[in-house]
């Protein structure tokens, strides 16, 4: 089962069972944001509070996978207290990490992979959906959608 | 007694050779696609590498040959579902889906209006859900949903007032998320009493329950041929050839046509109006002989091992998961066929996918597009297991030993 | 140094080794479907032997097999016609007509009223006229037709005032009647300065001319697997990304969906949106497989040799039948495929192929779906020759063989 | 080429080079009806010219294969002037013909064939068609498109 352990690690499996970052925020002043996964059913709901273009506080509600759960926890504590900037970084770091099989990486490339993983902290945990690739919706549902509700907040 | 043996069904399906991460292939997915024997995937190699042309228009002998083929697969499906008029009237899709959409976009474009009411239920599947409602953006067409009891079966406690002012019935024959089979009969009888017609979404039963459209009193039947052990590609749309002959074109094009001006057309008659286009010569090869195959397995004994298999693992699943793997459907096999949806505690459908893969099991996580009925009982996805004539007592064990690795490691 | 070699290709098309009437088979018929390779064939069947599953929803092994071998000849098309948004934007339908039906009823529906004119020409198939008209029908769009020359070739003498108020400009890449080619990108540059769109019909382009959409600057293009050597079930529908993204849904069902509740329903993105049900999966894998075989003849050294071959029957049947068989079409290879539509003097169409079939021939008889064609020259019916890649002069030595006896037993 | 000959016998051939009651009558007082053959683009229009319950007139126009053209003639030939219980009974025994391969029939209808047969005179010529099924529809247009006319005319 030694797929299936590089699937699930612990930590996703903590972020699962006892999610943070749960819950709703008055809307406004808070903005919402849904996306769903149209192929599994997954949904999610995300509620930002941005204050000059901080992203204060957010809230999930929604269901889906342990992959998915696990995902948007770790993202909700990952980008909440941060700038802008902070964020979009941390969106777009955490994408190419579900874009990239470690198998297809240069040297160079594989230097600056562990460098981005060590920045993404305990999301890494996340490297192994890669593997799974029809998972891979699963981890960047949360993702997307955040960085849809900062589009739609013109941040 | 019986010829029937699901062991020799098993011998007969290719994909049984696989092996799937060191396990043998426990295929437990046939309500989304069944797996073709070999005789339908021989038949349709068969076609293309002798007699494949187009059809209707040569004169030559393997366009003749072509056209035979594909005309006899209609003679085959007419037979296998008793369309009381035979040949004429069944029309190839491409599924089961476009058989609605047919249906919605041509019957019901001419016939639904303003005031008009469609009667669908909770329970079906998008195919027969969003056809309507497209069709409700277009001329204001009711829909209307029968409920479904918290037992998993239609609510039935109020049929005479949810048949006020249908002019269709269009209604499952057999869920593809609870397994649950609907007294079609008795529907079509209570609708017919109300001046309506009756569509029946056949894509479950007609390979799961049997589909006889005469008996069942229906007026229209959909259903696909990979859910029948047939190919992908190829559906079926039945209905009586009065009314076919009533309905205006749908798709336009070669084939279903009599005459085109560059003023205008005329459309052809029966079935060739609704099939424009080259059809699915080879998918109709296939069909056939899967409806063939099915006729010698005989669809009763096909039935009686499915519910067999079924009580079986209702049973088992009961008793090995007390409380913690729920069974979304009828917890018995009455009125019911071997579609076993689980809701497991603290696991994400989804990932019990995950895990019975490892074991080689294939289940279907998801929403099974059914969106209505799973947000009727509170629920995003389930983990769907469903039989076929070439399942047996050994899937549902490797089954069971793959979910309480689920249950386990998920704590 | 090309490898091509039509021989090849012969010997690995299994139809070949058919004998009818005695005869080895001339099978002169590609504009109407073409044979497949083994390879095509062999793929299906592998295809059904290992990995089938219903794709998209799957967690399971063969599930993602399926999935990616969809995907993949999703790919592998997109590739093909130089699409220049890859695969997203290919849209796999049952065939080229569902893709007109496609482009008519979502995007002409949305874009295409009272006032707007689609410009289409006295050589379409039906497939790219029966759509408009019904859309006619329905919003009050004008159809307008170029002309076709007494040389069989597009009129384009008055083509700024016939573009005028013309939003749409839906055009054949090849006419499967004439042979003719017509100058699609000058059409498109034309079009598009009078801000017209345009649409092409590359049904008999895409294996006997090439398909490079953005080389020719269309922004529609629609075609079938079953006439570039893939399989029946399956046709494609290729526009920009953006416009498939402005386009509203056209068959509602499971997979087209990103949510459905009982009151309404939300379309997917992508491709999706307009593969409603269970897609052709196997036809998608004979389809790429096609794709790709074609891609190993080289499709240039395919048009060569179908030219050489073209124009050597051109001569030899002007020769032999000097004033008795007239060609219906353009007299050269100048701009012009392997279609020879024969008229000849006192036989019938039919009766020419029926004595054709007599020594093995196969060639078509009738309107070809394209009747307002047939009479801008006054005629019912031509008997079709069409060539393709495993053709050989042999076939035409056979054909005039066969020829001569039917002017002889016509007196 | 013996099945060849089979389908094109001589009065056939002779039928298509030279057909009968080619043309057109004025309508009114004649009744037109026109028939199509979508598959291979055959068409037919016959004029009928009734006359208390008789088939005074009638005259063909149109395209169409050496099989369909023949037919026409001979039909033409073979219902002119007669009564609308005989034309019926023409297009009836025709249809018949058509139906039936000789090989199926019992002994007993083979009688019958025969003795129908020699009532349709040199319409039998037509029977060929029979082992050419695709062909069949081209000898049956004129006899469709006629028995159209009389339901139009509810002769
Ligand atoms: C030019 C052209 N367009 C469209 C079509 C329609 O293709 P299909 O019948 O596969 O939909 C054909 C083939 O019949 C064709 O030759
Ligand atoms: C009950 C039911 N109806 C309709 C469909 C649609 O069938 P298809 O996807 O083949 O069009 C399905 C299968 O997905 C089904 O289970």
């Amino acid at each position: 089962m030694s797929n299936l352990d590089d699937l699930y690690r612990e930590i996703i499996l903590d972020h699962y069972r006892s999610p943070r970052n749960r819950g709703q925020l008055a809307t406004p002043p808070a903005h919402r944001v849904e996306g769903f996964n149209p192929l599994c059913g997954d949904e999610i709901t995300i509620d930002l509070l941005v204050d000059d273009g901080v992203l204060v506080d957010l809230k999930l509600s929604g269901q889906g996978c342990s992959i998915s759960q696990a995902s948007s926890s770790l993202m909700s504590v990952a980008v909440k207290g941060k700038s802008r900037d902070d964020v979009r970084h941390a969106i777009a770091s955490f994408k190419e990490m579900m874009l990239r099989h470690e198998s297809a990486l240069s040297d160079d490339e594989s230097k600056n992979q562990v460098a981005r993983l060590r920045e993404l902290g305990e999301i890494a945990a996340l490297q192994g959906v890669v593997k799974f690739p029809v998972r891979i919706k699963c981890a960047t549902l949360a993702w997307n959608t955040l960085a849809q509700g900062l589009d739609e907040l013109a941040l | 007694m019986s010829n029937f043996s699901a062991q020799r069904v098993r011998a007969e399906t290719p994909e049984f050779l696989r092996v799937i991460n060191d396990h043998p292939l426990t295929y437990l997915d046939s309500a989304a696609s069944s797996l073709p024997p070999r005789a339908v995937i021989e038949a349709m190699s068969r076609y293309y590498e002798l007699r494949h042309a187009n059809v209707h228009r040569g004169v030559y002998q393997t366009a003749n040959e072509a056209t035979d083929a594909y005309e006899g697969a209609r003679a085959t499906i007419a037979r296998f579902i008793n369309a009381p008029g035979g040949a004429d009237e069944i029309v190839f899709t491409k599924n089961a889906t476009e058989s609605f959409n047919l249906l919605a976009k041509s019957w019901g474009l001419a016939n639904l209006g303003r005031g008009d009411v469609v009667l669908i239920s909770e329970m079906e599947h998008h195919a027969n859900i969003v056809p309507w409602f497209q069709l409700r953006e277009v001329t204001g067409v009711e829909v209307r949903f029968l409920k479904v009891t918290d037992d998993y079966r239609l609510d039935l406690s109020t049929l005479d007032e949810d048949l006020a002012g249908v002019k269709l019935l269009s209604i499952t024959g057999m869920s593809n998320v609870l397994g649950t089979i609907n007294p079609v009969r008795e529907l079509a009888d209570a609708a017919h009493r109300h001046g309506a017609l009756v569509a029946m979404d056949a894509a479950q039963s007609v390979a799961h329950a049997g589909l006889d459209v005469t008996a069942l009193d229906v007026d229209f039947a959909a259903f696909s041929g990979h859910k029948m052990l047939g190919p992908t590609g190829i559906g079926v749309f039945w209905t009586r050839q009065e009314i076919l002959a009533a309905m205006p074109p749908f798709l336009g094009g070669g084939g279903m046509i009599a005459d085109v001006r560059t003023d205008g057309y005329r459309p052809a008659t029966g079935p060739s109006k609704f099939e424009a286009g080259t059809p699915p010569i080879a998918e109709a090869v296939g069909l056939g002989t899967a409806a063939r195959y099915l006729e010698s397995l005989g669809l009763d004994h096909v039935v009686a091992h499915e519910t067999a298999l079924t009580a079986d693992a209702l049973t088992r699943l009961a008793h090995h998961f007390a409380g913690r793997v729920h069974v979304i459907g009828p917890a018995t096999t009455q009125a019911r066929g071997g579609v076993i949806s689980l809701d497991v505690e603290g696991v994400h459908a989804h990932d019990v996918a995950q895990v019975l893969d490892e074991f080689g099991v294939c289940v279907r996580p998801g929403h099974h597009c059914a969106k209505p009925l799973m947000r009727r009982f509170g629920l995003a996805a389930t983990a769907r297991a469903s039989f076929g004539p070439y399942s047996l007592t050994a899937d549902t064990d490797v089954l069971i030993e793959a979910l309480e690795h689920a249950v386990k490691l998920f704590g």
